[in-house]
């Protein structure tokens, strides 16, 4: 997420929509099995430009446009990955992927567990936008990547920067496992470092920053946040150590187990809806270890357990900001 | 009659207005997120619209305005909303895309195509159960017309014979997409026959032909008769959302006539200069007077949001 | 759960089964505006005979057929519900509810908090079977409550005893919140006593069993389980604390934190699956309260993540039991 | 052509033995869970999958036995899975809704009705992408066309030319209910036209008439057609599951026509008591073996379970 010009050698410096965009392009012409399908994604380019440039280079049959009809293009994607092909699926707004959520869920994920090594692996990719920030509400705005974790058989990534976005995005579709691969509309607009080529295995979480008294861990934008966060604590005297999940499921405590051993205070921050979230599993993971004594009680930042409000300013209120982890963390400190 | 038609000018010339106001206060960015107009679609609204009684039900799209003024919402009221405010007709919570107004009975647009319609067949069976002799009116886009919801609701609303009268406003486009992309049939009024009622399709620019048909269709739901599919069709004249760059847009695709002087034309007797200008001026002062309305209001006090999810029952 | 016959003045003896479907009965008799939707629970009686005679009583208008079209009959009920109805929707399975999952959780349980007062309360109810134990295979045997327990705006509710069957389902209906009310399968035929009339309200956990040595925490069928295995237990000289959470959302921790800090020692159990599910939320809870130092690190016991294999043998294998519960309370007594 | 018709019979003959066997063994409590049979119905399996190529997909039903015994699946792999055993077609982890054998080319059975016919579309277009001249077979229930991913489907197979021939079977029932509850329209047929392509009805009790129309309209599609839907009418002989008391069923509403006699009829002189008694006892053979492979195999080591998860992607 740093925007340095001091870039390490061998890295380019992209915007996280790029970075998507041209892993897409890379693993492509790679291999002629993958191809793209979502609503307006051709010569439109997708609602948020994320296939800019594709169609033309690719071509129709490659990058194909689908009808409003979400249930039958992911279930087409699972037919396409039965033949051998990596079909690579783009929802514009993660919500409205519970209208195929059966699709995604009960097929994509279980069939060839189901069926067994006669099935071949499907490796389908459903990249899909995340997250709130633009003033969309209710029904373009959420972050539900619990919903996908809760259930075995997915994959489920939200890269935070554009080598996370690259790199996770070309292991997932080489991956033989199904992914969830959700991009933070919030993040398409930062530019860090990517080295070209780079492929990232799921299931590792990136500590980001190191400190000593206590944890922040984040994905996706509350990665961004928790970093931010902990510069400004920096200022107050308080040394924060920041993770970034990156991977929700395989979801990597040990990280985080590591991290808090040392701090003793833990502290998840998820743009989700609180219960049975990221922050949970995450707890509950630490807490079934013996920790020994921890210095505060582990604990979650989330968003009030409501639906996003439309209004811009009903929205920042109801986001979690850097202010927002920034007091808490004092608090935890406090306590 | 002659009324009517003036009537009919003069909502047109309302929704005119406000997408007109929108998409330059938009452009001044006087509010944020997405909009979607329905400039150049205003027969469909009026006509549909003006054709309902009181007790009806409507459920809209995310291109409602124009669905909304027609069916008599202050036009200051949907702006506040669009703006964000608590004056708003769901207190800025619902926003443009999924804004209601359920004291004049519009179930409202719906983030989610598709969705509306089964919500529409329940309301329909309600109305059916209650033995009243309102309708449903739901209306929906070319593009959502396939998805899976609006089949079963068009199943649904047919086996039980209900009062639903489904308006496919097509515009050619899906998004970003063109018809011909989504649809390998000529008219999605083709749709109807496989549920088993009535489809008609409709120049959507002739806000009377638009008005007589509904109207046709509907009293006979009112006596008892069962569902019937109108497709309405023009040209979208702007992009799907304001700020579209439509690089996909076919230039021969020409948008739509202008349905107000389309109107006009039909009736110059009653649509002279002075009686539009008429219109055009009190359009206008709805419209400064809603600008100074939305400006003017402010946010919902965020701990509202506490209280309205108690109210609503979501659980803590 | 019990099946004793000194039953307590003013109960009755009644089958889950028939706790449910009298509780419909009830309900419909008290309010013209509830109304029973679903498929084959007609004439029919429902696959599992839940509505049995209903159809005779109240009439095609009354409890009504529908198609095989989960997400318009869910839409439907909205739509009823927005007219003053109470509609009680019956899906019989609650893997099912995935084809219609949109139209719960972006539409019911959202609509009436976007739209605000204008919109009246919602008060559909969603009654589907869940579990696993009838040898049914992946697609008809998931216990899926934590997916709906983590979007806000409904309630979740999973009895175990044939009270709370009646005595819940009668609060859910007459209540203004939206509500998925999972009936366990293998639950259905079990006798217990049921109160005439009782009205149970969601959001408070039940102690089920007193003991001072550990906590066990379940719901639904494991909380019948956790209840067999604390007499397993008892014989090995092990008293356990045994609570019956019932409501999922919302959750009573309460009761399981004052059990806790008695026992020192806390094992969730659950048919679902183990990652973001209700044992990672109630553990999350507790963690972030001050609960002084543990016996045990609170740990959970879930099935393996992995859908649900039909070969009964295998499922047996692979769900929670008796057993299971009761070596894993061992060894948190010897940890 | 001759030995063509003795096939069809023999065909159908494996499949109601394997159904009456079944049947039989399940009243005997040898394995558990649901069990739908396709008793009555042979001549839809045997007349379409007996017309497919090795090469062309198939996707059944949960009640599918017929339709992979037609395909070229033995009994005895078929009966372990249903038994629940590692010697299954999926080692008994998938069972009997869901059981598939995609070494032939068969998806299988569905436990979510509607699901498959969007998977079918997209095999279709594979193969369309790698230039095969293969088709694909999507069979479903009648009950299960007002899913809304069946029209999604539908759609899509026609918006992009697909070569998927949609077979509906249609028994007269959705699980409890007669197919008049769920339909306004005559026929399932009537579909088609609404996504533009063309819709056939027929008895599905004469397996040659079945069988020369699968053969008719999949020659199209290897040819570069797009999709088509026939819907096959029989009645349902017995239950949804077995056991289902039917108290719902219109006793005027008799079981339809028994396949096996038909042809018998037609071709007197090809299926001679002889012939037939020869082509039964095979078939009661076959099924011997299966119950003894069945019964002797052994369920999958649970451990294998994890290694099937970890070999499928299932992360931990
Ligand atoms: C289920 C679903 N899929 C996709 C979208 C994104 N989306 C919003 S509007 C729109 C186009 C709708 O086209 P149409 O129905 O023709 O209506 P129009 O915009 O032309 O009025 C799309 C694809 C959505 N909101 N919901
Ligand atoms: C989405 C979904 N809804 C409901 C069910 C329960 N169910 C299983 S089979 C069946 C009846 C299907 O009827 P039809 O499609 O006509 O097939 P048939 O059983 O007659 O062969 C039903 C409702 C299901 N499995 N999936
Ligand atoms: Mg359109
Ligand atoms: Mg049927």
């Amino acid at each position: 997420m740093s925007t340095s010009s001091s870039l390490v050698p061998g890295t380019v410096l992209k915007k996280y929509r790029v970075a998507i965009r041209d892993a897409l392009a890379e693993e492509m012409t790679r291999d002629a099995n993958v191809l793209l399908m979502g609503q307006d994604i051709g010569i439109s380019n997708g609602l948020f430009r994320l296939t800019e440039g594709l169609y033309e280079r690719f071509g129709p049959e490659r990058v194909r446009d689908t009808p409003i009809s979400e249930t039958a293009t992911v279930g087409a994607a699972i037919g396409l990955a039965m033949l051998g092909f990596r079909p690579v699926v783009e929802i514009a707004f993660s919500d409205l992927m519970l209208t195929c959520f059966d699709t995604i869920v009960n097929q994509l994920a279980k069939l060839r567990w189901m069926f067994g090594s006669q099935c071949p692996p499907l490796p389908v990719v459903i990249r899909a936008l995340t997250g709130a920030g633009l003033g969309v509400g209710s029904h373009h705005s959420q972050s539900l990547e619990a919903l996908f974790a809760h259930m075995p058989g997915l994959n489920v990534l939200t890269p935070a920067t554009s080598a996370d976005a690259a790199g996770l995005l070309k292991g997932a579709i080489r991956s033989s496992t199904p992914t969830i691969f959700l991009e933070h509309k919030m993040l398409l607009r930062d530019s860090s470092p990517v080295t070209p080529g780079e492929v990232r295995q799921p299931g590792e979480a990136f500590l980001t920053r190191t400190g000593t008294d206590l944890t922040l861990v984040g994905y996706a934008y509350t990665a961004k946040l928790a970093l931010q966060s902990a510069v400004e604590l920096a200022a107050k005297g308080i040394a924060a150590e920041v993770i970034d999940l990156r991977s929700i499921s395989p979801l990597d405590t040990d990280t985080v187990t590591t991290s808090v051993l040392k701090t003793g205070r833990l502290l998840v921050i998820q743009e989700a809806y609180k219960p049975f979230g990221v922050g949970a599993e995450v707890i509950a993971r630490l807490a079934a270890k013996n920790l020994g004594h921890l210095k505060a009680p582990m604990d979650r930042l989330a968003v009030p357990f409501m639906p996003i409000p439309a209004s811009k300013a009903l929205e920042q209120f109801y986001l979690p900001s850097v202010s927002k982890v920034t007091q808490r963390a004092v608090q935890m400190m406090a306590a | 009659m002659n009324g009517r038609i003036v009537d009919l000018f003069r909502e047109m010339q309302r929704i005119r207005i406000f997408e007109e106001t929108v998409i330059r206060l938009f452009k001044a960015s006087e509010f944020s997120g997405f909009l979607h107009t329905g400039i150049g679609q205003e027969a469909i609204a009026v006509g549909v619209c003006g054709s309902l009684q009181a007790e009806d039900w409507l459920t809209a799209t995310h291109r409602s305005h124009g669905h909304l003024l027609a069916r008599g919402v202050p036009m200051h009221l949907l702006l506040a909303e669009i703006y964000g405010k608590e004056s708003g007709l769901c207190e800025g919570v619902a926003g443009h895309v999924h804004v209601a107004d359920m004291t004049r009975r519009i179930v409202g647009g719906n983030g989610v195509l598709g969705q509306n319609q089964p919500i529409a067949t329940g309301l329909a069976l309600g109305l059916r159960l209650r033995r009243e002799s309102a309708v449903v009116v739901s209306i929906f886009g070319d593009g959502t017309a396939n998805e899976g919801a609006v089949h079963e609701a068009m199943n649904l609303a047919a086996i039980w014979e209900l009062p639903v009268l489904f308006v496919c406003e097509r515009n050619e486009f899906s998004e970003l997409s063109p018809y011909t992309s989504q649809f390998k049939i000529k008219s999605v009024a083709d749709r109807a026959a496989a549920y088993g009622f009535e489809g008609y399709s409709l120049e959507g620019t002739d806000v009377e032909a638009v008005g007589e048909l509904v109207q046709r269709l509907t009293s006979k739901m009112r006596r008892g008769g069962g569902p019937a599919l109108v497709e309405l069709r023009v040209v979208r004249w702007h992009g799907h959302y304001e700020g579209d760059p439509q690089q996909y847009r076919d230039a021969a695709l020409r948008p739509s006539a202008d349905p107000l002087q389309l109107l006009t034309e039909s009736h110059p007797e009653l649509l002279g200069q002075e009686v539009r200008e008429s219109i055009l001026t009190h359009a206008r002062e709805e419209m400064e007077a809603a600008i100074r309305f939305a400006r003017q209001g402010s946010h919902l006090d965020p701990e509202a949001l506490f209280a309205r999810a108690a109210d609503t029952g979501v659980p803590p």
